[in-house]
């Protein structure tokens, strides 16, 4: 009985201090940087960035997503506990995550949902928030994303050699020689090319980025 | 577009689902603009065109006309003749010159009283922007005979009360 | 302009303008008095001969107050601007009634669910009010004297479905001394509960609170049962109607058969039984669908039958000691007069091999709840054994899936009630009778009324392992170790928060309630609405939950959407109690809103007579004219819209008064302001 | 037939060039009549959604925008590859559903000269046309060595059946098309769990750890039911069970050997084409093996490598839910 009781009193205090982190204003927090209060705006903000919809608000936390998910179990944190954490507000937390990093865009959750939230969208709006926001760990995912996107953007096409070995290069490079058998094959049975393709009117598909860059700013401001 | 311009809408609903969805935006304090005026009937299916007509030829600018939903209504399916006549409605107004977007049409079941009120501020919006529609207002008649232009008019600009004739 | 049919106003009407503060409601936002006024003064023309404001209208003072006004100023209508028709048209009609004045020259305008409490602007809110009123005014001067109508009622009822919740409806009026006629399609009464083993949370077993409810029925002198049978047409209306039932042939002489069984025993040719045993056992062509069935005779599976399919065999006859067996006995069509009916036609369960994610149809031992059911009924395939598909293997650990096709967008949005009452019934039963591990999947527990949620704690007690998180998906493809060879439920713990793989041997799907297939068909039939889903529509949810919009057709029990055996049988009860209260008033009084047709109008071209949902028009053929039933018109004026004589009109809602109520609102019908 | 509009994605060009030229080779025999979108570009695969929204879309749009342009009386796209069939597939649908996002795409095309009415186009999936609009029976009339014996597991990934916006699909999990297909063909196909679970998409470049699990999960269960090689529709797929397979081996200590082939290739083969034409011999793990098996004569077996209910004391299944069946499409097959 008194353990119990001792326990509950622990319990209280601990869930005192995370309640503490979150609304600073009560008492201050030891760290010296005042972390947000609850933002209100974040849920509004990843449903405008989803092409509008994320349908999140209908969450029911019931967990389908995250007994889909495939690479759950190298998640942070599970879909739908990152969507409890967009719905309080916790930006930095949920943006720190590495939760959509993993994603690997297979839709089981999707089509799975109970309440049809826009699961992958979402995944894929986070990411842009992540990255804007400078709050991504050290994943090397957005980093693949944005190699992938440098090539594209130069060449028209992915170019799958040379995106291959910039990534191991940086990120991987004991893995590299592992990889040689594997590229080696790839190279001689004609799977990879070493020189990249560009399309013909790279002009236009330049004028058509920049336009739609410019646009994207003025839809999130 | 005239910005002053407050559009007069006929507003007709069934007794069963959208007179009782307007009953609900009431209870539920939901805003709307107080440019529409219901009408009751039993059912959408009671709708005759001609009180569409009529609506519009004697000063209304619009014409809502709501029911239950498709498959819900409590004549079995009477809405869905009111749905045939609406389009025909539509084609007729257009063949008279109208504007086909002076009628619209709205499914409220008796639980939706935020798709009412809100059905109801788009609309205003849209005839809004549409502007007046001055169908037969020249020669307007009634068996009721009565200076009711003047009346009228005074009561559509009853937000600027100076305007009201001594 | 106004009237089509010649009928002109009559400005010589005295009319009395009532209009309600409703405390601050509308007073807060309409300038009442000013309404009130301008009616009085700006529409004298139009007959007003006195415009009031007072507090509260429907308080009896107020109700006096207009009371008074007919008396004395002997006023010939009455509109009363408040709160919404469906709320006090009725009071302020009986309060004219009192003073004298026919009810139906009340008009009740609302300005406060369409004025005072969706708009802000007041000086609009006011002139929106007046408008309102004046619409209100120039309706009421073409309403006419109505007298409501009195049909009388048949005492006889029919009931169709004959699961719990019909069965007791058909036992309440039988035992008030009224004949009921209880129509079943399957050759048994007893519904899905007769498939059951127990029944949460007491746990008291299915057959026993059930047969001897159904010998009642089947044996009760005023009950007609009517298995085997179903539904052609009705017609009628309330009070009056007459019911066409077609008697499937049994293939069965029942005034010769005994129910013995011998039929049964030698009938050589096996069939999966995919309604009493759920798919799950097997019965013969010839058979009673379980020992206890009401009425004991067997039926014969024409389709299945290898006389009718090869032309020989005939064993039944053979060895049918009372030569009860008829190979020629057709289908008897029967009509009924009954004055009222109840439809207890139940649900169909959600099929679940939609969710192809949980592998039921592909995955031997995953089973839908009703399957379970009849694994642990003592009289199912089984003898009552849990076990698995192979017949002879008991489970070790076994899952039960909430909220199999419930709550869920892909499938039906609706919680189906009974499903988490009844999966924790299947983990007690699981594990008091193999023993195994029982894992719960839930997203919510929901274990509302009486002793519901005393039985989830005890299911806790007894080591239920409880996992909070939907399964995601159910699969054979093992991949870690103590998997192979299992069924892996994959699901995320949301209260852990991981994924987790949970081996077990025998998966059970709580699968919801839905309507039944034929629902649709069945409320058009009656001549009653139902959902989008398909459940029947009640009345009003909170207050008439088991009259329909229909006069005379009552619903009870899940039909009406999903429920428990309690709330079915209180269903049962509450449907029989509004039809004795009916059968009692041995007359109906109905609501005047009728079409009729002028009969030198009509030019006999029959356009009305389809539109009609109730089949109220009639065309004479000898005077070439249509004619409407006003007991069986509805009122929803469909043919008074549609007719191209204009020969129809509504009462209540007729052309002039919908012209008139249109220049009213319109406000064409404001006389010149004349100083006071 | 129709002619449809090829968007063939980068990997046909590379990684999955057997794929590109087996799709070549079977086209003429089946009569598939197809025309490569103009200049088309990279369609941004999983990536550029997750740095930038609107680019991205106006990156796939620009295809959607050529595609519709270039007249050759058809509407319908068709795409190989998974990820390009989704990308173009989302960004038609979601412009429908969005108003405004068509509008920002169609503003940034037309930087580029370029605009697109979002729903003019079909798109859709190489297997998808060859099922339904070419139709199994014509399949099977052009199949002169039937691959009898040979046990497949067909494998289709994520993305072509989910989250599928237009339902053209008979299931989101366990869809028949390929089965079918392959069933036409004279394979005997297992009944594969796992045939639209994941094979790691990109985790093989960022997180290996995480796709070798992935792949590791689709292999040990097609070698449980031994099945003699995966046939598959998505090049990013045949990548990652091909390529990574030596190195999955390797993180798990295993010694899998299972090939993993394009559906159009075992087509060419069953329509009694060289092996070689077919970009055999292109594949890391190798398929010899389990090709030799096809041109052995066998005589006719089941059709399906999935265990018949056991007959005895069990207890009857549920039957099968009706599903919808591929047949020859009609002609002029409208938009749902």
């Amino acid at each position: 009985m008194s353990s119990h009781s001792c326990r509950a009193r622990l319990e209280c205090f601990r869930m005192r201090e995370d309640y503490m982190e979150i609304a600073p204003t009560v008492i201050p927090p030891p760290a010296p940087i005042p972390k947000l209060i609850e933002d209100l705006t974040l849920l509004d903000e990843v449903s405008r960035r989803t092409a509008g919809v994320s349908r999140l608000e209908m969450c029911i936390q019931c967990g389908t997503c995250g007994g889909s998910c495939p690479p759950a179990a190298d998640m942070d944190h599970t879909p739908r506990m990152l969507f409890a954490m967009l719905r309080a507000g916790m930006r930095r937390d949920a943006l720190m995550s590495n939760t959509f990093w993993i994603c690997v865009s297979c839709y089981h959750c999707v089509v799975r949902c109970p309440q049809n939230v826009h699961i992958a969208d979402v995944m894929y709006t986070l990411k842009g928030m992540a990255i804007e926001a400078n709050l991504y760990q050290s994943s090397t995912a957005p980093d693949f994303s944005q190699t992938f996107v440098d090539m594209v953007e130069n060449y028209g096409r992915g170019f799958e050699f040379g995106l291959a070995t910039r990534h191991y290069l940086k990120h991987f490079p004991l893995r590299l020689p592992g990889m040689v058998p594997m590229a080696f094959g790839m190279l001689t049975k004609e799977r990879m090319s070493i020189t990249p393709t560009r399309i013909k009117n790279m002009a236009q598909l330049t004028a058509i980025l920049k336009r739609a860059k410019e646009l994207e700013v003025g839809h999130h401001g | 577009m005239n910005n002053d311009f407050e559009p007069i809408i006929i507003g007709f609903t069934c007794n069963w689902c959208s007179y009782r969805a307007a009953d609900l935006a009431g209870t539920s304090r939901m805003k709307y603009p107080p440019n529409i005026r219901l009408i009751r009937l039993m059912c959408s299916g009671r709708l005759d065109p001609t009180f569409v007509f009529k609506a519009l030829a004697n000063g209304a600018d619009g014409v809502m006309i709501t029911g239950c939903h498709p498959g819900e209504c409590h004549y079995l399916e009477q809405n869905y003749k009111a749905l045939r006549r609406f389009h025909l409605m539509r084609r007729t107004l257009q063949g008279l010159g109208l504007e086909p977007a002076r009628v619209r049409l709205v499914w409220a079941s008796a639980a939706e009283g935020a798709k009412f009120a809100q059905e109801v501020t788009s609309f205003v919006e849209e005839i809004r922007a549409l502007g007046p529609l001055h169908w037969g207002k020249a020669g307007k008649q009634s068996s009721v005979t009565s200076d009711q232009s003047t009346e009228h008019s005074s009561l559509m600009t009853d937000h600027s009360p100076k305007e009201v004739p001594a | 302009m106004t009237s089509g049919n010649g009928h002109k106003p009559n400005v010589e009407e005295r009319i009395g303008v009532y209009v309600c503060h409703c405390g601050s409601n509308i007073a807060g936002v309409v300038d009442v008095q000013q309404v009130a006024e301008w009616a009085a003064l700006r529409l004298k023309h139009r007959g007003v001969v006195i415009g009031r404001d007072y507090k509260f209208m429907c308080s009896s003072l107020g109700q006096e107050l207009i009371e008074k006004d007919i008396k004395e100023l002997g006023l010939t209508r009455v509109v009363v601007a408040a709160c919404s028709p469906h709320l006090h048209e009725k009071t302020f009609r009986t309060a004219c009634e009192r003073a004298g004045l026919n009810p139906f020259l009340c008009e009740l305008v609302s300005i406060r669910e369409q004025v005072s409490w969706v708009h802000t602007d007041k000086v609009a809110a006011t002139s929106k009010a007046k408008a309102v009123v004046s619409g209100g005014i120039e309706r009421v001067l073409h309403h006419e004297p109505l007298e409501p109508m009195r049909v009388p009622i048949h005492p006889a009822t029919l009931v169709v479905g004959g699961g719990i919740a019909g069965i007791q409806a058909a036992l309440e009026i039988a035992n008030a001394g009224y004949h009921v006629y209880l129509v079943e399609r399957e050759p048994s009464i007893g519904g899905h509960m007769a498939q059951f083993d127990k029944t949460f949370p007491t746990l008291d077993c299915a057959a026993c609170i059930l047969t001897p409810r159904m010998v009642e029925a089947g044996t009760h002198p005023h009950i007609t049962l009517l298995t085997h049978s179903n539904v052609e047409k009705v017609e009628g209306f309330v009070g009056n109607f007459n019911v066409t039932i077609r008697k499937k042939a049994r293939k069965v002489n029942v005034d010769l058969c005994t129910g013995c069984g011998i039929c049964q025993e030698k009938c050589p040719k096996k069939v999966v039984d995919e309604v009493y045993e759920a798919g799950l056992g097997y019965r013969k062509a010839i058979y009673t669908p379980f020992a206890q069935a009401v009425p004991k005779y067997p039926v014969m599976d024409v389709a299945n039958c290898t006389y009718f399919e090869k032309g020989t065999c005939k064993a039944c006859e053979k060895f049918c000691p009372t030569n009860a067996i008829d190979f020629k006995q057709e289908d008897e069509v029967i009509t009924v007069d009954v004055g009222n009916i109840i439809l207890a036609t139940g649900y169909d369960i959600f099929d679940a091999r939609k969710v192809t994610n949980y592998g039921y149809g592909r995955l031997a031992n995953v089973f839908t709840s009703l399957e379970l059911e009849r694994l642990t009924n003592a009289a199912g395939p089984t003898n009552g054994q849990i076990v698995l598909r192979d017949g002879k293997t008991i489970p070790k650990a076994v899952g039960v899936v909430h909220c199999v096709g419930s709550r869920d967008r892909n499938f039906n949005n609706y919680c189906s009630v009974i499903c988490c009452m009844q999966s924790l019934k299947f983990a007690h039963l699981v594990h008091e009778r193999t023993g195994a591990i029982v894992y719960n999947f839930y997203i919510d527990m929901r274990t509302p009324f009486k002793d519901y949620d005393e039985f989830y704690q005890r299911v806790m007690e007894e080591g239920t392992l409880f996992v909070r998180g939907k399964v995601a998906e159910v699969t054979d493809a093992a991949r870690l170790p103590g998997e192979e060879g299992k069924l892996i439920i994959q699901v995320e713990d949301t209260l852990a928060g991981k994924q987790r793989r949970i081996p077990v041997d025998m998966v059970i799907l709580s699968v919801g309630l839905e309507p039944r297939k034929d629902s649709k068909e069945v409320a058009k039939q009656f001549g009653i609405s139902c959902s989008t889903n398909g459940w029947f529509t009640e009345r009003h949810p909170k207050l008439d939950p088991v009259a329909t919009m229909t006069e005379g057709i009552y619903i009870a029990g899940c039909a009406q959407g999903p429920k428990d055996i309690p709330a079915t049988v209180v269903q049962g009860a509450a449907a029989s109690a509004r039809v004795l209260g009916k059968i009692q008033q041995k007359e109906i009084e109905l609501e005047p809103v009728r079409a009729s047709i002028n009969e030198a109008q009509c030019s006999g071209c029959r356009i009305c007579n389809n539109l009609c949902p109730f089949n109220a028009i009639l065309f004479h053929e000898d005077s070439k004219v249509s004619e409407i039933n006003p007991a069986l018109c509805q009122g929803c004026g469909t043919c008074v819209a549609a007719c191209p004589a204009g020969a129809i009109s509504g009462t209540g809602f007729s052309n002039e008064q919908i012209f008139a109520q249109i220049e009213g609102l319109l406000l064409l019908n404001v006389g010149e302001e004349v100083p006071a | 037939m129709d002619k449809y509009l090829l968007y063939p994605g980068c990997s046909m060009e590379s990684s999955a060039k057997a794929y590109y030229d087996s799709l070549i080779k079977i086209a003429p025999v089946i009569g598939l009549e197809l025309e490569e979108i103009e200049d088309w570009n990279c369609c941004g695969a999983t990536e550029y959604l997750g740095i930038s929204l609107a680019p991205a879309y106006s990156l796939i749009s620009r295809n959607l925008a050529l595609a519709a342009n270039q007249s050759n009386g058809s509407r319908t796209v068709v795409a190989p590859c998974s990820a390009c069939y989704l990308n173009l597939a989302k960004a038609d649908y979601y412009m429908r559903e969005q108003p405004k996002l068509g509008t920002m795409v169609n503003e940034a095309l037309a930087a580029g000269g370029l605009s697109y009415k979002p729903g003019s186009l079909d798109i859709r999936h190489l297997l998808d046309v060859i099922v339904y609009d070419i139709g199994l029976d014509t399949i099977k009339s052009k199949v002169t060595r039937p691959l009898t014996g040979l046990r497949v597991a067909p494998y289709l990934g994520c993305m072509v059946p989910r989250p599928d916006y237009e339902h053209r699909w008979s299931d989101h999990e366990h869809p028949v098309e390929l089965d079918l297909l392959l069933k036409a063909l004279g394979a005997e196909v297992i009944d594969f769990p796992l045939k639209t679970h994941c094979c790691g998409g990109h985790m093989t470049q960022i997180g290996p750890d995480t796709a070798f699990e992935l792949i590791r999960r689709l292999i040990s269960s097609a070698d449980h039911y031994e099945a003699d090689l995966m046939a598959t529709l998505c090049p990013m797929c045949q990548l990652n069970v091909d390529a990574y397979q030596g190195e999955m081996n390797h993180h798990f200590g295993t010694s899998y050997h299972m090939p993993i082939i394009f559906f159009t290739q075992l087509m060419g083969i069953a329509f009694g084409m060289r092996a070689r034409d077919l970009g055999f011999g292109m594949e890391l793990v190798s398929a010899k093996k389990a090709m030799k098996k096809v041109g052995v004569e066998v005589p006719e077996t089941a059709e399906t490598a999935a265990a018949k209910p056991r007959k005895g004391n069990g207890l009857p299944m549920p039957t099968p839910l009706p599903r919808k069946t591929p047949k020859v499409a009609e002609k002029g097959k409208v938009k749902k």
